[in-house]
């Protein structure tokens, strides 16, 4: 794991809403080529810990490194901090392909405009080349024949598809997944775990948000499980899923099955 | 330099009404022309509202009113006029075949129409009103005289040139007659008709004035009033 | 009088004179005008208003308040007449004070200075209720890809809350054509002050009040097509058809 | 029009009261304090005292006019719309392009079509001049109020024709199953279920009304607005009168949007 | 069976829509106290024959009696038939009972006033006795202190039940449901049904359209099995559901368990 290079790393990040405290220091990093699962309880901060990542949410301390370029932030004087440079992060950004639990496809756009609006538009990649590239992905998680449909005329599983498509065309570092099957009908979660699983296969690197333990015993190298606001326990799945140390693992666990 | 010239939106024939080509026309019209160009004024006709023409003076709209507007102390406190440019009586007409004088005891208990914010307005209210009749107001003379005619009201007051026009028409002529001029009374009716002017717009006023006396000396003020009436409007 | 034939004497709709049409039609002419005006500067300020009230100070957002609130509460007769008379008063005497003399208000820009402050307020309320229906997901996927705030608005939020302002800004369209009308009350030159005109030198009250909502009804019939139109076409990517 | 584009036109909600205190408002709270002082203290209002009993009276002839139109208008909404849903083709025809034209045409030329155009043509037939009605066709206000009601109806009978069609039909079918004849299952069910379908939009649709009312001031009714107007032909002053018009009808629409609220939390919801 | 009145009979009814002929000639006899289940595909014409019987649907012929008095029909002209007489057919509705899938309470009314409604404004019931025999009803199905709420409120399972009432009040011969349970939340079936249950047992004449075989063999005296318009197969409830003779029940009872 030493030999690659370091994708993500996360220092003892903070996050709090006000009085609540949800994120009480947690640090992580990414090899490249890491498949990450973060598991616990609902409320535990998962989606807080990954919306932290890309700065959807602003950590009240601690700091992300993104591909060895730290995110600047300065104190915004009521004790908490904010980015020091927006075009960092908006640039940092485009570098992690986010997919959301509710797939957030752009309902006014075709699939092939929401893949190749983020090249174009941010990246400023040719549109004929976005295109080409677009065409490509939408073949590889099988939606080439819907690409001039709207969001609104696809199945949940197909939407999502498109948003893993759209995540990747932007040639993230790495990708992040929230809960990627959680809004989904029970009968087309499979089809979106087959094309994360391909993704991991592939040995790109990823961290993902997920209820599906079978699936992340499956396609992680690594297993985070939060709880109470800082990482109560991490290692390979096997050790994870079979051998939890921790009562509090082992609850939750046992809890799922 | 150019003047806007704010005249009544509302026709008020014989003395400004806008003809089917949309121009405006009328012995007003003519006035305004001829003083225009004995004062070299580049003169641009702007229709305002009737009963807002007085502020759309003071609020800079337009620079000066020629819109058969009397000059009394009432309006002297708000705005300044030229010298007057002519002077008719007041009168008040009514349907045929019914007998009545222009008096307040003629008109007591009925219904008397006129053009709102107007000289007539206000006498109307002050004789008429105080004596027993309903006074009601209209925001065009046309619409006063056409009430008259369709037999909403039973009188209408107003300047007696215009209701005389209007009994020329074949709808007055049909349903109506003059029924007197009214008492005078210069505080309410004024001493004539003045183009109205902003207070402190002394140069214009001083042009207007001396255009005015220029018109009525070379004869054209008589050469187009020729052309409407067959007597001395200008009046005493 | 009263038999039929002499009701109506249609020579009286004539295009030239001694006909009034084409006054009529000069006067619609004006309207057209107005209500593009008016609408195009609603537009303006609406868009202005709408982004002030979501994402402004809190000032901002306090006067967007009061401005919309006075609007929708007091008649637009009145408002009209407050802003023809105070509102291009108070312009003239600005510029002035910044020094660049009286600017001589037509009465062209006169009335869509009227018409478009009423409509901003109106469409203010529209688009914000509009952008407000865009769902945040879509918001933050924009940021989550790196877009900057000026993209996000340009390429996210306008066109996809176009489908949820269209209906309301047709609206608003049909409203100011008509909203026009009520400038006749301070003298203005448009279609329903010339009719009234027309009317009172012929007399024909009810041929030339009938010709004139003739007229507005086919503003009226063929916006609503071209609404339609433009609706088809905006809500390509709702799910359920229109 | 929908209920959003509705509540964009007319104020169907007061600013909430909740945490109105803020930093930032103390200065806007004080420079509209001052704004107010400078209104009152250099403008003119000594005319006020001479003109409130008119204006009171205006205010009543406006009210009147809002009164009587909205629940006229209303009540005429009500055929409009259910011959929209289920009439036979001529009337479905005939209310549709009732509802087109007037919403097509500015009630202002409605208005003086209705006074200068009909009103004008009455008196030329003896049998009209004659009756009974005369009197009251002499007079301005019945043709405001014809306009008005005229107009509201248009507008409401949209409403009434969505509420009318949005009654799930399963419930007029329970109604047909219980035995219920067409009139009674019309009476009892159809009706009251539109009408709680169309109480939400009534806010709104009344402040326009409320809005609407001036009009009636340009064929020589005597509203609170034409009061307004002999105000400033008689003194000459031109903000003033206009400022305190608008500020009554801001009261006024308060006044309507407080108390619909306070109806509508009086009388038990109803759900969907 | 012979000894007791007859409820309802309907003899040869046809029904049409347009070209397609969903009911091909049913007959169906219920004597007082029984309970017959109307069974069969989705599409197989239950609820249109439900429909039929109370004139909701017009049969396109045959003839439906109720309690010995047969709705006078009359040729419409085009090949049809409608009801001579509007008043007769709404004085035999009054005698059935319906409740719908969809519940259909009127959601203007309170669950009480949706109750006493039919009594009074149909029967002509006064309105205290009305109320009385009302919350009689509402306390037997669960809902008394429900009577004042807005059906909005319910959850599903509850406005069922106060439409059970609602039918109930009007004292009908013969009480028709059509699947009563299927617009339900699978944790609310039960508690309709044990009120149905109860009915059945206590042997009011009840026609009834289910897909709950279960249920349908508990409490039905009759099983009718509809199929290509036509009843395929009818008998008591065991035979039916044990020893299917056509081929066609045994494949239905096999695809449902
Ligand atoms: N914007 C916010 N403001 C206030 N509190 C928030 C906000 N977002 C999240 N929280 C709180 O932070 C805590 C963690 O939320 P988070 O969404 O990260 O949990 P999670 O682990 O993703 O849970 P789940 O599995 O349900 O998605 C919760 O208690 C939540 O209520
Ligand atoms: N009003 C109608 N117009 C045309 N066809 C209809 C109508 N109502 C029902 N049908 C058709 O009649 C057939 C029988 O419908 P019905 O609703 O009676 O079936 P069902 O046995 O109740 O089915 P399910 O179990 O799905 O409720 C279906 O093919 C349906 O499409
Ligand atoms: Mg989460
Ligand atoms: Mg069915």
């Amino acid at each position: 794991m030493t030999e690659r290079a370091e994708a993500i790393a996360v220092r003892d990040l903070h996050k709090r809403f006000g009085p609540l405290e949800v994120l009480k220091g947690v640090s992580l990093t990414a090899q490249e080529g890491d498949v990450i699962a973060i598991i616990g309880g609902s409320g535990s901060g998962k989606s807080t810990f990954l919306r932290c990542i890309n700065m959807l949410e602003l950590p009240s301390a601690g700091s992300v490194t993104i591909h060895g370029e730290t995110i600047a932030m300065k104190a915004d004087g009521h004790g908490g901090q904010v980015p020091a440079d927006r075009r960092q992060v908006q640039r940092l950004r485009s570098r992690l392909g986010m997919v959301f639990q509710s797939f957030n496809l752009w309902q006014h756009m075709t699939i092939l405009e929401n893949v190749i609006e983020a090249p174009v538009h941010v990246l400023g990649v040719r549109k004929d080349e976005a295109v080409e590239r677009a065409e490509t992905l939408l073949r590889r998680v099988g939606l080439y024949e819907k690409r001039d449909a709207y969001p609104a005329f696809l199945s949940g599983g197909q939407q999502q598809r498109a948003a893993i498509a759209r995540a990747l065309a932007i040639q993230p570092h790495v990708m992040l997944f929230d809960e990627p099957t959680s809004a989904l009908d029970p009968e087309l979660v499979g089809e979106v775990l087959t094309v994360i699983g391909d993704l991991a296969r592939e040995r790109r690197t990823m961290i993902l948000v997920t209820h599906e333990m079978k699936f992340a015993r499956n396609v992680a190298s690594h297993v985070v499980f939060l709880a109470g606001g800082v990482i109560e326990e991490q290692g390979p799945p096997e050790d994870i899923f079979e051998r939890p140390k921790s009562e509090r693992l082992r609850k939750f666990i046992s809890s799922i099955h | 330099q150019q003047v806007r010239v704010g005249f009544a939106a509302e026709p008020y024939p014989p003395f400004t009404s806008p003809d089917a080509s949309g121009n405006w026309e009328g012995w007003e019209v003519d006035f305004m022309k001829a003083i225009c160009a004995e004062a070299k004024l580049d003169c641009v006709v702007t229709p305002v509202a009737w009963d807002g023409i007085i502020p759309a003076l003071t609020s800079n709209k337009i620079d000066m009113i020629v819109g058969s507007m009397s000059i009394t102390a009432e309006r002297l406190q708000t705005i300044d006029f030229s010298d007057k440019y002519y002077n008719t009586p007041t009168a008040v007409i009514g349907p045929k075949g019914v007998d009545f004088e222009a008096t307040p005891e003629g008109l007591a208990g009925k219904t008397i129409g006129v053009q709102v914010a107007t000289v007539h307005q206000v006498y109307a209210n002050k004789y008429f009103g105080e004596a027993g009749a309903t006074v009601k107001e209209y925001q065009t003379q046309d619409e006063a005289n056409n009430d008259l005619a369709a037999g909403r009201i039973d009188a209408v007051q107003a300047d007696s040139i215009a209701l005389n026009d209007f009994l020329k028409t074949e709808q007055g002529a049909a349903c109506c007659e003059m029924k007197g001029n009214v008492k005078d009374d210069v505080d309410i009716l004024g001493a004539g008709v003045g183009v109205g002017l902003r207070k402190g717009d002394t140069e214009l006023k001083d042009k207007v004035n001396a255009a005015i006396k220029a018109i009525r000396a070379n004869g054209t003020y008589d050469e187009f009033s020729k052309k409407y009436f067959d007597f001395d409007i200008y009046g005493g | 009088m009263a038999d039929a034939g002499s009701l109506i004497n249609w020579s009286l709709l004539a295009l030239s004179p001694p006909g009034w049409g084409g006054v009529l039609l000069a006067g619609l002419w004006q309207s057209v005008q107005i209500a593009v005006g008016g609408y195009a500067l609603g537009l303006a300020l609406g868009t202005g208003g709408a982004m002030g009230k979501l994402y402004g100070g809190p000032v901002a957002r306090d006067l967007l308040e009061v401005y919309t609130t006075l609007v929708r509460a007091v008649p637009e007769l009145v408002l009209i007449l407050i802003l023809y008379y105070a509102g291009t008063d108070l312009l003239n005497q600005l510029s002035a004070a910044l020094g660049y003399g009286t600017v001589d208000v037509s009465g062209l820009a006169a009335g869509i200075f009227v018409i478009g402050v009423v409509q901003g307020a109106y469409s203010t309320e529209v688009l914000r209720g509009a952008i407000k229906a865009v769902p945040a997901g879509q918001i933050e996927a924009a940021r989550a890809y790196g877009m900057s705030p000026g993209q996000i608005m340009r390429r996210i939020t306008i066109p996809a809350m176009l489908p949820h302002a269209i209906p309301g800004l047709s609206n608003l369209w049909l409203i100011a054509t008509k909203d026009t009308a009520l400038l006749a009350v301070v003298g203005f030159s448009e279609l329903t002050l010339v009719t009234r005109q027309a009317a009172g030198s012929t007399k024909a009250y009810l041929l030339f009040f009938c010709a004139a909502g003739v007229l507005y009804l086919l503003l009226t019939l063929v916006s609503n097509v071209l609404i339609g139109l433009i609706e088809r076409r905006y809500r390509r990517g709702m799910a359920e058809p229109a | 029009m929908s209920d959003q584009t509705v509540s964009a036109l007319a104020l169907t909600e007061l600013p909430s009261k909740r945490s109105f205190f803020k930093p930032h408002r103390i200065v806007l709270i004080v420079l509209a304090a001052l704004i107010v002082f400078s209104v009152v203290w250099f403008m003119r209002w000594d005319w006020v005292p001479k003109y409130s009993g008119r204006l009171a009276y205006g205010i009543g002839v406006t009210l009147l006019m809002l009164a009587s139109t909205s629940i006229l208008g209303f009540l005429l909404a009500v055929p409009i719309g259910l011959v929209q849903v289920t009439g036979p083709w001529p009337l479905k025809m005939l209310a549709r392009g009732f509802c087109t034209i007037i919403r097509g045409t500015p009630l202002l030329l409605q208005l003086w079509l209705l006074y200068y155009g009909l009103g004008s043509l009455f008196p030329q037939f003896p049998e009209i001049r004659n009756s009974f009605l005369w009197p009251y066709l002499r007079e301005a206000w019945p043709y405001g109020v014809a306009a008005l009601t005229i107009s509201f109806a248009a507008y409401e009978g949209e409403v009434m024709r969505g509420a009318f069609a949005g009654v799930p039909k399963g419930e007029l079918e329970a109604a047909r199953a219980y035995g219920m004849s067409p009139f009674t299952a019309f009476r009892r069910i159809w009706l009251p279920r539109a009408v709680h379908r169309a109480l939400p939009t009534l806010t709104g649709e009344t402040v326009l009304q409320l809005k609407a009312t001036p009009l009636v001031a340009t064929i020589t009714v005597i509203d609170v607005y034409s009061v307004i107007s002999k105000v400033r032909q008689e003194t000459f002053i031109t903000y003033e009168p206009l400022l305190l018009l608008a500020l009554i009808y801001l009261c006024l629409t308060a006044i309507l949007v407080v108390g619909f609220r306070w109806f509508e939390n009086h009388i038990p919801t109803r759900g969907a």
